[in-house]
């Protein structure tokens, strides 16, 4: 199960990354937000799996999932979307003020390959 | 009083809040309240690092958690100097702005307090998530500031920092997530003594933890193969903001001092002092960089911005050479580039205004308004920046000479002295450009009191520096002889956190 | 105290004249000159004692950190300089105040010269290595001021900057060899040093630290090969010439060479660095002098030659030559500081220097004619004039120099050659310009120049002669005192006297007057010998290899910041992945000792589908909203992965997030264009795919490490304390709103901050407003479908009910502020999406920025409650209510927060998304013009 | 008793077995019908019904042999029952106003089909590419 | 009896879910991408449900609440988004 996990969150990963190397703003916002559902369960992960814990506490509840990075995760998805609405807002901007929706601000008429 | 270290988060944030719950309102008001509530953050600075010069580290724990389980500020010399410079540098861009920039957008006032909220958090918390979400704190706002006023440049380079940020928020994540799932613990200190009794097995994991926090603050402060961000941004944002943006690069700086001598300081058995290596060559790499910068630059914002970084690679070759005197050295050396380059890019600007469509490129154009002030102060931070006598700057890198052992001096010394080199052939030639190739009749455009007071506190702060160099070097002798010390450290702050008090 | 005087009474006099003005120039010179001479007063207070044999030093420690004490002293060596250049200094001042034109900022120039001044003194005075430094760099940058006075010319301007350029770099250099010293003696202070040359000699840090310091001296005093900027330095006026180039800054090189010859000099390197460089220094200059055109420029390189006469007399490892070189530098400062202006006078009233027109000027100024001429005599080295005495006792001391061993005799043969090099331009300068003819072509015709003009000249012309007729009386005791601070033993016994009966040194001098005037007469060989060279200018190649040097840089940086995205990211990722990469290497098994649970096929569906939608949404990336539908289904994925592995608020609060975020994202997507066109190469999507691929496999063998690792954590104390501590069943919520609350305040702040900053990007934002879909077809009719709208209405209110529900029970069981919060957000956005934005306003007729902001508000307001009870900051109170249906209710300032919480969440997100949709709107009737 | 609880189980287990294979085959019908029109019956009736047959089961199981009822089910299965038809109908109207395909089998001919029944065939997907706004 | 049914029922829906995922991924069109991850809102609320069942208590109950509710929403704006294009005006 650890490793079905473990590789599921690197093909997430991946796939983020993937996105976030495009040459286009949306994408590159789509990348990032993959790219972080990606590390929440990376992070929610590093307490350990646990299949039946209970969720609250309670007298007859034997074993719970630790809490702590439940919690960290709570946290870094709110601040992800956040971020993840001010990019893409800033996506539109991009458009709006360059002309393009190219994350180097090229024109669009002109698809080029700029060297990296 | 014994609320005063968690002062510097709570103060900005109820102003930021204050000045945020209406977007309208007079403008005159908004003013009044920023420039009042950031005084009164220069004096809670003060009364810090007078709190700290005892050489004991408090701290106060938030919800009255005590560590390692709550989260905690630490008031220790570092994070009290740290404060203190923040309070002071925003003073002197906020008085600039109140000249007018703050009316380019919404907002403005209430931003600007809430990104001095996250900058003192992050430098404050002695918890490493919470690090992180201040790190957010202040990256969020300073997005907003980047866009303070739109236009092309800024959203240009807007999104670059932005996407970049973003790509180490998640670096940061992961690394947190590695260092909590094998330490188990998320306070610094308690962090610093699990390293100790670490199990072989994930000596490993925690290295990769670590490294990546090095890249994610290496990002932050610009470190060279992370650096690409910092240009275009720096040389887009509007003055204030940029100046502001001054300190940014040292939360970086700031953060990998901080976790490389207290958690993988001398202690850390085998992965004791893992970063310092690698920051001593890439710090070296980007003071040449930086000085190659320096002498590319078009206009004179870049130029400042490049200047920003030849002083972050000379602060990271500075970590790189791991002993007190450069520690504490380089201490004096932050203040000083902090403070005058934000003075740079405020004066940069005011110049610009008085060159007609010029602007600030260095190219010949009109003779500039008030050239007596603003050359004076040109001059005195050019000599400053490029590590000139007698301004703080050549004290500095003196300092950081001395410091060197013999094995260091043979990469030091030459691209150190090198990197000044280039600064003053760059800025002078940027200097006599401006002031003495100018021609034509004067722009109507002057400097307003305001702006000059702004920049003028700033730039000051260089002679400053070296009339009170005896006092201020003793202090920061002292923070790195503190910073060293990390037993002292984790003694004062885990000693009494055994017992979890309860609200 | 006095020496402080001496140091900064010049200081003060670069302030004065800014008070006065620029018409009132007589009152600008005498404010300017009252602090000098009042230094001076000092200084000659001084001397019977410091001649006497007492050292008066001062010293107050600055920066103990650095090693640099406040320190000052006033030894021979000091004083000789400090006479000459507050005397020199004082004479240009008269001179400057007639020679500057009334278009030249008078009060500006007297503050750059006494700046200068200043600075000069510093170096003399210092007595702590970084102290002399500090001073030394001074020099430099006030020199840059005053060489581009005239900033007008660009030859002024790159000139200063040229000069500025090679003394920095010196002054750099010698930084790094003061420090150096400074390590082998163990401190800075002047004394000590001096007195340690045995350690010094005896370190192998010795040679480096003499080729540095050397460096400096070198670049300062224009020793071949740093010559070339001081002729390029002409470009200053003249007063700052004659200052600049006979008594102080370049004087300082030498003054360094003197000041440390006590701890470096003796050694082999010495000997054979300093006398060779100056040798060839002086032949070099005293050729070039004889060729030049121009008046300032004949006189520079002679100023060049006649340092490295000075310089090669430091070298030579004798007593005697010392002295004779500080004697040297006495004599040159006065008859170069005269000559230099004479040749003033001369430009100003000819209004040229050029010494092909000028013929002839006796007629019209015999005074500074005869000045002129027993100066530039002096310097030829003629008898009865103070320059005979030096340039004798110079030649004396080749003579008896161990220097290149078997060809010593070829040191006194050039030392000869220099001179008569020496004695021709002398006197082809005085010959050309005041007789031979009929001055041509000049502008206007030239008149004696005005008595106060003169009179400085005059001055340093009597003290030429009286040295030289009077050596003994007049200069002993001061060059006897100088020698003995810079020599390590006192000084030989010194009998100046202009006869010392018929010897060898005497013939030289003979030799040289009279081979000097061969030359003279045969000059017009020399100048068709020397045409056959090509002419460079130093001034363009200087410029020339900046200017490439910039270029290339520049060159460099646009390659390197060449402006992608992909580029920069590329560099993280790589840094990253070599990071993480090489310490998992050290890992010898990724597998920890935890037992691997197994996996149910449930799971492994689950998995299935989440990888290939995570694939999906990366690789149809280019038809972007089916790659956004892919997303959402890796966030219900997501969400329900969380749920299984009993994580049941991650669940909630990953499902409304990702619902919101997708509702944005094509609110955002309808803006922007709907496929992504092919422009990655196939190189660069295979070097995307591996370096994604190689990321994926770090973070999952990261991944599958930890979870196959034992921990053990803080969070038990969680656990146990919650319910006692926290006064709640939910963990997760307890540590949100108590154990960690501050991290939620500064979550909320980053989403309010959020929604302030996107409604600033949205401001005055242009749009692109499709007319049509990507296929084509209009938009359908009716925007407001009817079912649609009457049933979402029906559904508000269970959907609030549901939103308060999960509120209040948030703190026992799943739920809490947030979620809550998103749930009433994405109600009210489906009544936007379902009547539009007119009808919501309408209804939910308020602002949302004050909600999000009163939510951080009452959120920090919470906390600082408890400061009244005397907790520290967001310490918790709570008891507990029973509330029918909702079941057990904790009413705790906890609550308070999460309300607080609460309000952010549906604030930012409304603001958010209604303000992105009032946009649109506000769009829609423009959008004619916009496909026009 | 125990008979009332064998009782009880016999029909949660019922409805769970019928619900899901309700569910299975209006999925089975989305993805082996021939065009969207057709498609659309089965998630929107047939998955609604068999989610329902689900929900009425945990309702009884909670209500009967664990604990008092509770408002959760019983909001879900309003929710789902009030929202299905809904969007059904959404999907359906996207449908007829982006013209998708009919199989020729599909009863009914509503006249937003009619004009261009003949240009568009099932193979290419309505997602070609086109100039950008 | 009843994990047996549990069992069953779970499986037949994880087949449901896959099925949706196979429309979801092959569309053609764009309503039937919807349209299918409609269902698989559905389904898994009826996954959550069962497993609420299995674990016998209702910790879980508000996701599927949520699932409902803003699966539809989900739904209706990307159905707005194609009549429409602007989804809020």
């Amino acid at each position: 199960m650890e490793a079905l996990f473990a590789t599921t969150t690197g093909i997430l990963a991946a796939s983020g990354l993937y996105l976030a190397l495009r040459g286009r703003t949306f994408p590159v916002v789509v990348g990032l937000t993959l790219l972080s559902y990606a590390v929440n369960l990376f992070l929610f992960s590093t307490g350990g799996l646990t299949t039946d814990g209970a969720a609250v506490i309670s007298d007859d509840a034997s074993k719970y999932a630790d809490p702590l990075p439940q919690a960290l995760v709570l946290t870094a998805i709110v601040i992800g979307f956040a971020m993840t609405a001010f990019s893409v807002i800033l996506a539109m901007r991009v458009r709006g003020d360059v002309g393009s929706d190219h994350v180097n601000g090229n024109r669009v008429d002109e698809p080029r390959e700029d060297k990296s | 009083m014994q609320h005063l270290i968690i002062l510097p988060v709570l103060l900005p944030l109820l102003t930021g809040v204050a000045l945020l719950i209406h977007r309208g309102g007079a403008l005159t008001l908004r003013r009044t309240a920023n420039v009042l509530s950031t005084i009164a953050l220069v004096v809670v600075g003060v009364l810090l690092v007078a709190e700290s010069t005892d050489d004991a580290i408090r701290y106060y724990a938030v919800g009255d958690w005590q560590p390692p389980f709550g989260i905690i500020l630490v008031l220790d010399r570092l994070s009290a100097l740290m404060v203190m410079l923040t309070s002071v540098l925003a003073l002197g861009s906020l008085l600039y702005a109140c000249a007018g920039d703050d009316e380019q957008g919404s907002n403005f006032h209430g931003l600007f307090q809430l990104q001095l909220m996250g900058i003192n958090g992050a430098f404050l918390t002695g918890d490493l998530f919470n690090l992180f979400v201040f790190f957010e704190v202040l990256l969020i706002a300073s997005y907003a500031l980047l866009m303070h006023g739109g236009g092309k440049a800024r959203t240009h380079a807007g999104f670059h920092y932005v996407a970049l940020n973003l790509l180490g928020s998640m670096l940061f994540l992961i690394a947190l997530g590695i260092l909590y799932g094998t330490m188990g613990t998320l306070n610094m200190a308690d962090m610093s003594a699990v390293v100790t009794t670490l199990d072989t097995a994930d000596l490993g994991l925690v290295k990769a933890g670590a490294l990546l926090l090095l890249i994610v603050f290496g990002l932050k402060a610009a470190m060279l193969p992370l650096y690409f961000w910092l240009p275009r941004a720096y040389a887009a944002a509007p003055a204030p903001i940029a100046a502001l943006f001054a300190i940014m690069t040292k939360v970086g700086i700031y953060s990998i001092i901080r976790v490389y001598t207290l958690i993988f300081g001398e202690q850390a058995g085998p992965l004791a002092n893992l970063a310092q290596p690698w920051v001593w060559w890439l710090g070296l790499a980007t003071l040449a960089l930086g000085a190659i910068g320096v002498l590319s630059a078009r206009d004179m914002r870049t130029q400042v911005a490049y200047l920003i970084l030849v002083s972050v690679g000379t602060l990271l070759a500075g970590i790189g050479m791991h002993s007190e005197a450069a520690l504490g050295a380089l201490l004096y050396y932050l203040i000083h580039t902090t403070l005058v380059s934000g003075g740079l890019f405020l004066l940069v600007d005011a110049i610009a205004q008085q060159r007609g469509k010029a602007g600030a490129r260095i190219v010949q154009s009109r003779t500039l308004a008030q050239p007596a002030i603003l050359g004076l102060m040109f001059f005195a931070g050019a000599i400053a920046m490029a590590g000139l006598p007698p301004l703080s700057g050549a004290f500095g890198k003196a300092m950081l000479l001395q410091s060197a052992t013999t094995a260091q001096q043979h990469w030091l010394w030459p691209i150190l002295l090198g990197s000044g080199l280039a600064s003053l052939i760059a800025l002078s030639r940027t200097g006599s450009t401006i002031f003495w190739r100018a021609s034509g009749e004067k722009t109507g455009v002057t400097l307003g009191p305001l702006r000059v007071t702004g920049t003028l506190m700033l730039i000051s702060c260089a002679p400053l520096m070296v009339a009170f160099a005896g006092p201020i070097t003793a202090f920061t002798q002292a923070t790195a002889a503190q910073l060293l010390d990390r037993d002292a450290y984790v003694e004062s702050i885990i000693a009494r956190g055994d017992t979890g008090g309860d609200a | 105290m006095s020496l402080l005087l001496i140091v900064l009474l010049p200081l003060l006099g670069s302030l004065l004249p800014s008070l006065s003005s620029n018409q009132r120039r007589h009152q600008c010179a005498l404010l300017t000159a009252a602090m000098p001479l009042i230094a001076l007063l000092v200084t000659l207070r001084e001397t019977p004692g410091v001649i006497a044999g007492e050292v008066p030093r001062l010293a107050f420690s600055w920066v103990p950190a650095l090693g640099l004490d406040l320190a000052l002293r006033l030894d021979g060596l000091s004083l000789l300089f400090v006479l000459l250049i507050l005397g020199i200094g004082l004479l240009i001042i008269l001179y400057a105040r007639h020679y500057l034109s009334e278009a030249d900022n008078m009060p500006r120039f007297y503050a750059y010269l006494m700046l200068f001044m200043t600075s000069m003194l510093g170096i003399v005075m210092a007595d702590n290595l970084i102290l002399l430094w500090m001073f030394w760099e001074l020099t430099s940058l006030s020199s840059f001021l005053l060489i581009g006075f005239w900033s007008h010319q660009s030859a002024a301007r790159k000139g200063a900057r040229m000069a500025l350029a090679v003394t920095g770099m010196g002054g750099l250099a010698l930084l790094a060899g003061l420090i150096l010293i400074g390590q082998i003696v163990g401190t800075f202070d002047m004394q000590t040093v001096l007195d340690s040359r045995d350690v010094i000699l005896a370190d192998p840090r010795y040679l480096p630290a003499l080729l540095l310091i050397l460096l400096g001296a070198f670049t300062k005093s224009a020793q071949f090969p740093f010559q070339f900027w001081l002729p390029q330095a002409m470009a200053a006026p003249t007063p700052v010439s004659a200052f600049l180039h006979s008594a102080t800054m370049v004087k300082a090189g030498v003054f360094l060479l003197a000041r440390l010859h006590p701890a470096l000099a003796g050694s082999q390197e010495w000997l054979y660095l300093v006398s060779l460089t100056g040798l060839v220094t002086m032949l070099y200059g005293a050729y070039f002098a004889l060729i030049k055109l121009d008046l300032k420029t004949i006189l520079a390189y002679s100023t060049v030659s006649h340092l490295g006469l000075i310089t090669m007399l430091f070298g030579l490892n004798s007593q005697m030559a010392v002295v004779a070189g500080l004697f040297h530098i006495l004599n040159h400062a006065t008859f170069k500081a005269a000559l230099f202006m004479t040749a003033g006078i001369v430009d100003h009233e000819c209004g040229t220097r050029d010494i092909r027109k000028l013929k002839g000027l006796w007629r019209y100024m015999p005074m500074t004619t005869a000045l002129a001429a027993i100066t530039a005599a002096s310097m030829a080295g003629f008898p009865l004039l103070n320059g005979f005495l030096s340039k004798e006792m110079m030649l004396a001391e080749t003579l008896e120099t161990p220097l290149l061993g078997g060809l010593a005799w070829l040191i006194p043969v050039l030392a000869t050659i220099g001179s008569i090099l020496a004695a021709a331009y002398s006197l082809r300068y005085v010959r050309n310009t005041f007789f031979d003819g009929k001055p041509r072509e000049l502008e206007k015709t030239p008149h004696e120049a005005s008595f106060p003009m003169r009179l400085p000249v005059l001055v340093l012309a009597i003290v030429c002669i009286i040295i030289g007729l009077f050596p003994a009386f007049s200069a002993t005791g001061i060059l006897t005192t100088a020698a003995d601070a810079a020599l390590t033993m006192p000084a030989p016994e010194l009998h100046l006297s202009i006869w010392h009966g018929f010897n060898l040194p005497l013939l030289m001098s003979a030799i040289a007057l009279i081979g000097g005037f061969m030359v003279y007469v045969l000059r017009q060989h020399l100048f068709t010998f020397h045409r056959q060279f090509p002419s460079r200018n130093s001034l363009a190649i200087f410029e020339g290899a900046v200017q490439r040097l910039v270029r290339f840089t520049q060159w460099g940086i646009d390659t390197l910041e060449n402006g992608s995205l992909q580029r920069y990211m590329l560099w993280v990722v790589i840094s990253a992945l070599a990071v993480s990469g090489m310490s998992l290497m050290g890992i010898e098994t990724l597998k920890g000792e935890l037992a691997v649970q197994k996996a149910d096929p449930l799971l492994i569906v689950g998995a299935a589908i989440t990888c290939f939608a995570g694939l999906a949404t990366a690789f149809l990336h280019r038809r972007r909203l089916i790659s956004l539908i892919m997303l959402s289904v890796v966030g219900l994925m997501a969400s329900l992965a969380f749920a299984r592995f009993s994580a049941p608020d991650l669940a909630l609060t990953q499902l409304a997030v990702e619902v919101v975020t997708v509702i944005l994202l094509m609110l955002a997507l309808f803006f922007l264009p709907q496929k992504t066109p092919k422009e990655s190469s196939a190189s660069r999507i295979v070097r995307d795919v591996l370096l994604a691929a190689g990321f994926g496999g770090v973070v999952a063998s990261l991944n599958y490490a930890l979870l196959t690792r034992p921990l053990n954590s803080i969070s038990d104390y969680f656990l146990e304390h919650s319910v006692s501590g926290g006064g709640g069943h939910n963990v997760v919520n307890v540590i949100l709103v108590d154990f960690r609350g501050f991290d939620t305040l500064g979550e909320i702040t980053v989403l309010c901050i959020a929604g302030i900053g996107i409604y600033k990007l949205l401001n005055r934002l242009r749009l692109f407003m499709p007319s049509s879909d990507s296929e084509g077809r209009p938009w359908s009719p009716d925007r407001y479908p009817m079912i649609l709208a009457s049933v979402s209405q029906s559904l508000l209110p269970m959907a609030l009910l549901v939103s308060v529900f999960i509120f209040l029970r948030g703190h026992n069981a799943p739920g809490g502020g947030f979620i809550a919060g998103l749930v009433t957000a994405v109600a009210l956005i489906l009544m936007y999406i379902a009547h539009g934005v007119e009808w919501a306003q309408q209804r939910l007729s308020f602002q949302y920025q004050p909600i999000a902001v009163s939510g951080v508000a009452i959120a920090t307001l919470t906390g600082v409650g408890s400061w009244a009870f005397g907790y520290p900051f967001l310490t918790s109170a709570f008891g507990h209510f029973h509330i029918p249906l909702i079941g057990d209710v904790e009413l705790a300032t906890a609550m308070l927060f999460d309300l607080g919480v609460y309000l952010t969440v549906v604030g930012a997100t409304l603001m958010i998304l209604a303000n992105l949709g009032k946009v649109t709107t506000s769009h829609r009737p423009s959008k004619q013009k916009e496909k026009a | 008793m125990i008979a009332l609880y064998t009782l009880m189980e016999g029909v949660i287990a019922f409805f769970l077995i019928a619900g899901s294979i309700f569910a299975l085959i209006g999925s089975l019908g989305l993805a082996r019908m021939k065009d969207f029109y057709m498609r659309l019956h089965g998630p929107s009736k047939i998955s609604t019904l068999g989610v329902g047959c689900v929900l009425l089961a945990s309702i009884a199981y909670f209500s009967l042999l664990n604990g008092g009822p509770s408002l959760q089910e019983l909001l879900i299965t309003i929710f789902l029952f009030i929202t299905a038809p809904v969007s059904a109908h959404l999907l359906s109207k996207s449908a007829l106003h982006q013209k998708l395909p009919r199989d020729p089998r599909t009863r009914g001919n509503p006249e937003e089909l009619q004009e261009d029944d003949d240009e568009t065939t099932l193979e290419e997907a309505p997602q070609g590419s086109s100039k950008l706004p | 009896m009843l994990d047996f049914a549990l069992k069953i029922s779970v499986a037949l829906f994880a087949i449901a879910i896959v099925l949706n995922l196979y429309r979801v991924a092959v569309g053609p069109s764009l309503p039937d991408r919807i349209l299918a991850l409609d269902t698989m809102y559905v389904n898994s609320i009826a996954l959550i449900v069962l497993f609420g069942i299995w674990l016998g208590h209702r910790t879980y109950f508000e996701a599927a609440l949520l699932i409902a509710m803003l699966g539809f929403v989900s739904t209706v704006a990307v159905c707005k988004y194609l009549l429409r294009g602007d989804i809020i005006e």
